[in-house]
């Protein structure tokens, strides 16, 4: 006969206020297997576990009934306090009296008699709770970070500082992402490549980090504790090994004019190139859409000129298997297009704007090459379209952010900073030219972040208008933007030379596809969900899989890095413990009652159903039956649901304990 | 899609094609007679109010057009409009009323009977370029208008408010290139194809005008149009009539006819000038044309 | 053991709602702390999952004298389990086809997507299925069928009236 | 008009059955061969399982060869040699069970040695197995018959399927008859129906997909279906037998022929059929599904019914 528990709270007055807790709890004393049931102003408090604990020992309570709020908010708790008291955290359930009941009802009477009915069920389930050992699987302390900006990098050094092996996968030739194509950074004005390279060699000489670049993730299988992912790593056609990165076949290669993605398609590169000079690996790639060797079978300087004979046109892509623990989301973000929008897409481009084909309306992060020592034009800010150095330089913010007609009604977050650098930027190089920033409000809540943007007003002389920009078109050389002055009441009209436009921040490209891959959730902008928005911002739903960076929303570099170490630190702490537990809530198999029909096994979403062979002693096979791998099982219940004579059981969820809270009602 | 099938359509004209627009009234008759195309006009329609309505009442506005709306219903096929104002009009007290169950109860009431608002309300350039098609068009050109340089002037009216006339795109429309190019033209890309001339401001703030019209004439001028298009009668107003007083005003001289299309498209189909009322405009087409060998 | 009101004998319909925990379940709560009123005469039921509610349970819920039954989940695509909901959307369309050709009103079964953001889509939800089932008035079908001890023994159908006959 | 189904050519199956039997048993292609033979009452037949070549000359077809032999693959294989191939007889409305078998790995395609019937109708029930096989007496299932001429199987007897005369489906009309009544109409009809039910568990018997070790409804912690025969037991085993056999029935109506009650099961799995060809384009049939039609879906399935 069970010894049935049952605590019924007030929660301050949450529940009391409508619910007769007394009438409750008396009426839950009349249940037959209720041993003991009694209130208590706050459940959850020290003091409301302590009584708890200690009537599970003074009275041999088998079952523990806590009705309370949501069990989304405590039952973690107080499971936790009945496994203080010896009781397997499995047998005590919540009755949700405050959210579905308490809060929901005016009416004393009937709130109180639905409290009744809702403990009433729960303590007629409790009685078909079984105990639920926990369960345990192993973990490979390996960790893999994918994406090798500034995020990736901070993740992979920290994990790897702590001891654990990680594996670093970045899509393009090297790492740096989009924080190597500033120029100087704010609020400090640091330039960005002194800050970042020596992270980025950190990351290539560390003993624990394995770096992948030029790759991407081709399948991701298994599940916390134990991901078998899948690289591809694309061909360079240069051996990494050999290479020396000496340079000498980007100087001979002929294939001088092709537009250089790093430096925003305004700086030209050769066929095998590496992005830029700070390049981590410094080997170089050959781009086989552009190299003459692949399109025509001539050339092929470069391999002649190679001394230690790196240069391979032969070589493949290869698929790399590596089992990790878990897995670090670092993908950043890509600027927003004002360019035609593909039919169908919901992001409408800027015809307003000419559709991004007038030359000198570029975005911030061409300005910031532009801006950038290392730059194609060396630091020096110059028109991409005959090359000579604006005098008058038109900002607009907010170009796709905040734009719900445009398809995008978030504030992108770190526009208005960047473009007040540039203000200062273009202030410092060219001494007689004039800033205007049009813009509806400045947004710089960080740290000594409001006193930069007062400076490129005060002391840098940038114009800012309070309006924006209907339209710009080009006029002779000059770009004329048409836009209104919302403080003075007038249109305005500037004839600029450059227009930098603060497009929208975006997810990379693909970001859904790579989503899909890992079974994690994204919203409609393609930025990957966290857990919960404001507890925890660096995990995912599906457990093992944690976020940093911009992929998870616009961020600026302090806020990513801020982000990466706790991603990392979330991953230490898988990695603290050498057996991970896991909620022992999974299916298994009563293997007498299954005849091998495998429907659980067909709609099982996360193939934790496998096929076990049944043999007699001398070994010939008998049947094959079903079986649950409890590492794998995610605890759905679908399987149960489609079996035909419920011989797959989910633990916590079992049919007995259903049927009983039915005939409970 | 009406492929093979002959289209008719009912006809609104609008009062300054019954007046000052004449000629744009005559050549979109001709024209569409040419292209074996039925117009029937819709008996007594009467003003669309244009902006004057909109702008001292606006259920008089929305009733006027609701009730034009309904007279089209009983003329067989979807409503061709010809003036960008009448469609901008009819075409938002469309939008209105069927987003708006209050404002249609108020316009049902004045007008004490019920509403259909169902029936499509079409621009010329949607029946070229879409209803006949730009094939059909091209095959119909007896004169293609090769060397002729045209700027598409769509003005303000033609593809705003967005999601209301669903003409083309707002921003950046290509309809009219579409359908002069059809015919033999070329087109040029120029900055002023939307905006705004200043309109009716031409009785009230002349200056406003002059300063607008002569942005636009400047602009079509300088990317080597031979001639500008137009789909309204007021821009056409404004473009022809003042040309010669801005020149005036800023010394400069532009001499840029300015066409309605369903004249261009005309000139292209073969009719004569007689049926497209070349004569009634101020700024001399005919040795333009003469020139590229099309009279 | 439902309350019947004291002072009226108003019908006071028991609707039983099978609900996802991710989803419709933290819905409920949503509409709880923002303290939305609704009618109490729903008894939650939490599953982990859609996938996870066997069309049987829905049978024994109107065998127990449920007046209307409610099934709610996370919109396609949210699932946390990837396509529980999916199969659970199959299953609910062949399993209402079979209970409306046996003769059960699908006015007292409904259906429902209700994310966790959709507190106010919760209460609309099981608000509607009250109402429209105290309207219907009590589920008499089940009920009565529990208190008939055998067959009628009415000769309905030929073959009966012909085997009688022979016998 | 009860006109005569031409059934002439089963006599030339019967014969060649009988040879092929012999054949393959004699040459050891199988080791045992599933088919009818001849019952003790006049006109009777029955299933039955040989496995020398001697005995293939007890084997015959006539109008009467009611059973789903498939049954004797799975459930009832006590008798079947545990090595090699089985021959088996199928008729179309079998072999489409049989297929569905295999879709749910409870048998392999290459141990079998399938003898596919051009069927043209067996009887609707045995009590008079010797009657003629007219319009009337002809079993439902057949009159709306797809599968006359049954495909992939390994042998066919070399006969030309007489011209059958075009039938009125009948279950079709019943099921829009019911459809056409207001609930209560058709809930009094099914209960006066299930409540004639006296859980004799035939139609589990003799249904080859029915082949769960123990079944749901014979459990009883926890009793999800009442197992005394009284109404309300009665309409839940049946209405959790029609969800079970959804998308899985093939349509062989063994079920409603053996039910002692008389009780029109089959309806309720025409039923089923019916809206899963609605809903998903499902159809029992020839070709093997490597999932059934409720242990799958699709992104664009119907949802119409979800507020």
């Amino acid at each position: 006969m069970s010894r049935i528990g049952v605590f019924v709270c007030h929660c301050g007055e949450n529940i009391s206020r409508t619910v007769d807790v007394e009438r409750v709890a008396a009426h839950a004393a009349t249940l037959p297997g209720v041993a003991c049931a009694t209130e208590y102003k706050y459940m959850c408090s020290d003091p409301g576990q302590t009584l708890l604990k200690k009537a599970i020992s003074e009275q041999r309570l088998t079952h523990v009934v806590v009705a309370a709020c949501s069990p989304r908010m405590h039952e973690r708790t107080f499971r936790k306090a009945v496994e203080g008291a010896g009781l397997n955290p499995y047998l005590c359930e919540m009755a949700n009296i405050r959210e579905h009941c308490s809060w929901v009802h005016e009416d004393r009477e009937e709130a109180t008699a639905k409290a009744c009915d809702i403990v009433g069920m729960m303590v007629e389930r409790t009685k078909k709770n079984r105990v639920l050992p926990a369960i345990t699987v192993p973990v490979t302390k390996r960790s893999l970070v994918i994406g090798g900006g500034i995020a990736g990098i901070q993740a992979a050094l920290d994990i790897a500082d702590a001891g654990h092996e990680v594996v670093l996968v970045e899509r393009e030739p090297s790492i740096g992402g989009h924080m190597a194509q500033l120029s100087e950074t704010f609020p400090t004005l640091d330039c960005s490549q002194c800050i970042m390279t020596p992270k980025m060699v950190d990351v290539a000489n560390h003993p624990k980090i394995t770096l992948y670049t030029y790759s991407e993730i081709e399948l991701v299988e298994g599940y916390i504790g134990n991901f078998q992912v899948t690289v591809r790593k694309r061909a360079r056609s240069v051996n990494e090994r050999t290479c020396t990165g000496c340079g000498v076949c980007m100087t001979k290669c002929p294939q001088k004019k092709i537009p250089n993605k790093f430096d925003q398609n305004i700086g030209m590169r050769t066929a095998i190139y590496v992005p830029f000079p700070q390049a981590v690996p410094n080997t170089p790639v050959i781009d086989r859409e552009n190299c003459t060797k692949f399109k025509t079978g001539k050339c092929g300087v470069c391999q002649k000129v190679c001394g230690p004979g790196a240069v391979d046109f032969e070589q493949q892509d290869t698929l790399i298997v590596e089992a990790v623990g878990a897995i670090v989301v670092a993908t950043g973000f890509d600027l927003y297009s004002i360019s035609e929008k593909p039919k169908g897409s919901p992001i409408k481009g800027y015809g307003e704007f000419g559709h991004g084909k007038i030359p000198d309306v570029i975005d911030g992060m061409t300005f910031e090459r532009l801006a950038s020592a290392s730059g194609p034009t060396g630091g020096k800010i110059v028109r991409p379209s005959d090359g000579r150095e604006p005098k008058q330089i038109v900002f607009i913010q907010c170009i796709g952010s905040r734009a719900r007609e445009k398809g995008i009604s978030y504030c992108s977050k770190v526009c208005c900073m960047y473009t007040a650098k540039h203000t200062m930027l273009y202030h410092h190089k060219v001494h007689d030219g004039q800033a205007y920033v049009f813009f509806m409000d400045a947004r710089t809540p960080g740290k000594s972040y409001d006193e930069f943007w007062r400076r490129s007003i005060e002391e840098e002389e940038a114009v800012y208008i309070r309006g924006m920009v209907s339209r710009l078109y080009q006029k002779g050389d000059k770009i004329v933007v048409m836009g209104s002055d919302i403080a003075v009441g007038v249109q305005v009209e500037i004839e600029a030379d450059m227009v930098v436009l603060a497009t929208a921040v975006q997810p990379q490209q693909g970001a859904d596809l790579l989503a899909q891959k890992l079974g994690i959730s994204y919203d409609k902008y393609n930025f990957y969900s966290e857990a919960h928005a404001k507890l925890r911002p660096v995990e995912c739903a599906t457990a093992g899989i944690f976020l940093a960076g911009a992929c998870q929303g616009p961020k600026d570099i302090p806020e990513t890095v801020s982000q990466a170490s706790a991603a990392a630190a979330k991953v230490m702490t898988l990695f603290s413990k050498d057996r991970l537990e896991r909620e022992p809530i999974v299916a298994r198999v009563r293997e007498a009652g299954c005849v091998g029909c495998f429907a659980c096994k067909k709609v099982c979403a996360y193939g934790a159903v496998e096929e076990k062979e049944i043999r007699d002693r001398q070994g010939n096979l008998l049947r094959v039956v079903a079986s649950v791998n409890p590492g794998v099982c995610a605890g759905c219940g679908t399987c149960q649901a489609t079996c035909p004579s419920k011989c797959v059981e989910l633990d916590g969820y079992t049919d007995e304990q259903i049927v009983a809270m039915i005939e409970a009602l | 899609m009406t492929s093979e099938k002959t289209l008719t359509y009912a006809y609104y004209p609008g009062c300054s094609l019954h007046a000052s627009a004449g000629e744009y009234d005559l050549s979109t008759r001709e024209l569409f007679k040419a292209l074996e195309i039925g117009l029937t006009e819709v008996p007594d329609w009467f003003c669309c109010g244009a902006t004057p309505a909109h702008n001292v009442d606006e259920l008089l506005s929305l009733s006027l057009c609701a009730k034009n709306l309904e007279l089209a219903e009983a003329v067989e096929g979807d409503l061709a409009v010809a003036c960008a104002s009448c469609f901008s009009r009819l075409k938002f007290t469309q939008h209105t009323l069927v987003e708006n169950a209050t404002k249609r109860t108020q316009v049902e009431k004045a007008l004490d009977a019920p509403l259909k608002l169902d029936g499509k309300v079409k621009h010329l350039l949607d029946i070229l370029a879409r209803d006949l098609g730009l094939e059909r068009l091209a095959a119909a050109v007896k004169k293609p208008l090769t060397g002729l340089k045209v700027a598409c002037y769509y003005g303000c009216l033609l593809t705003r408010p967005t999601d209301v006339p669903n003409l083309d795109c707002v921003e950046a429309p290509t309809i009219m290139e579409q359908v002069i190019e059809a015919v033999g033209a070329e087109t040029v890309a120029w900055t002023h194809r939307l905006e705004c001339c200043g309109a009716n401001f031409t009785l009230s703030r002349p200056g406003v005008v002059i300063q607008l019209t002569n942005a636009i004439l400047e602009a079509a001028k300088a990317a080597g149009a031979d001639c500008i298009m137009v789909g309204c009668p007021l821009c056409h107003g404004n473009l022809d009539i003042r040309q010669k007083e801005i020149e005036g005003v800023y010394s400069t001289s532009y001499n840029l006819p300015v066409f309605y299309l369903t004249q261009l498209v005309g000139v292209a189909v073969g009719l004569e000038s007689a049926k497209l009322g070349l004569e009634a405009m101020i700024v001399n087409p005919l040795p333009l044309l003469k020139s590229k060998g099309l009279l | 053991m439902h309350p019947e009101k004291n002072n009226s004998s108003a019908f006071e319909p028991k609707i039983i709602a099978f609900v996802c925990t991710w989803c419709t379940y933290a819905g409920a709560d949503l509409a709880g702390t923002s303290r939305m009123q609704y009618p109490s005469n729903v008894r939650v039921l939490k599953f982990p999952c859609t996938g996870r509610i066997d069309p049987v349970f829905i049978l024994k819920a109107f065998q127990q004298g449920a007046d209307g039954v409610l099934v709610s989940g996370c919109h396609p695509g949210d699932c946390h389990y990837i396509a529980g909901n999916f199969h659970a959307r199959r299953r609910f369309a062949a399993f209402r086809k079979l209970l409306e050709f046996v003769g059960v009103d699908l006015q007292r079964l409904q259906f429902s997507w209700v994310s966790a953001a959709e507190g106010g889509k919760w209460v609309d939800v099981v608000t509607d299925l009250t109402e429209t089932v105290r309207a219907l008035g009590p589920m008499t079908e089940f009920k009565e069928l529990a208190l008939e001890e055998q067959w009628s023994g009415a000769l309905t159908t030929p073959e009966l009236k012909e085997a009688y006959l022979q016998i | 008009m009860n006109n005569t189904i031409d059934i002439s050519h089963y006599a030339a199956i019967a014969d060649s059955i009988r040879a092929e039997a012999a054949r393959i048993l004699e040459q050891g292609v199988v080791t045992a061969v599933v088919a009818y033979t001849t019952g003790r009452r006049a006109g009777s037949v029955q299933p039955v399982i040989i496995t020398a070549a001697a005995e293939a000359e007890r084997l015959t077809f006539t109008a009467a060869s009611v059973n789903n032999l498939a049954v004797y693959l799975t459930k009832a294989k006590k008798d079947i040699p545990r090595s090699g191939r089985i021959g088996i007889v199928v008729k179309g409305c079998d072999l489409k069970a049989l297929v569905g078998l295999m879709g749910e790995s409870q048998l392999q395609r290459d141990q079998l040695y399938l003898i596919g019937i051009p069927c043209a109708g067996v009887l609707a029930s045995t009590v008079r197995p010797a009657e003629a096989l007219i319009a009337a007496t002809l079993a439902p299932k057949c009159r709306e018959c797809d599968a006359h001429l049954p495909e992939g199987c390994d042998y066919v007897p070399a006969v030309s399927l007489p011209s059958a005369p075009t039938l009125e489906p009948s279950y079709a009309a019943e099921i829009a008859r019911l459809e056409a009544l207001t609930p209560a109409e058709r809930w009094a009809y099914w209960k006066e129906q299930f409540a004639k039910c006296i859980k004799c568990y035939a139609c589990r018997q003799v249904c080859p997909f029915c082949f769960c070790e123990q079944c749901l409804c014979d459990r009883n912690k926890p009793q999800m279906v009442d197992t005394t025969p009284r109404p309300a037991g009665n309409t839940a085993w049946h209405i959790v037998r029609a969800m079970h056999l959804a998308g899985r029935c093939a349509g062989c109506a063994e079920c409603e022929r053996v039910c002692p009650m008389d009780i029109p099961l089959n309806l309720l799995n025409r039923k089923m059929a019916k809206e899963l060809k609605e809903l998903f384009d499902y159809e029992a049939g020839f070709a093997v599904h490597e999932k059934g039609p409720l242990n799958s879906f699709m992104e664009k399935d119907d949802q119409s019914f979800i507020k």
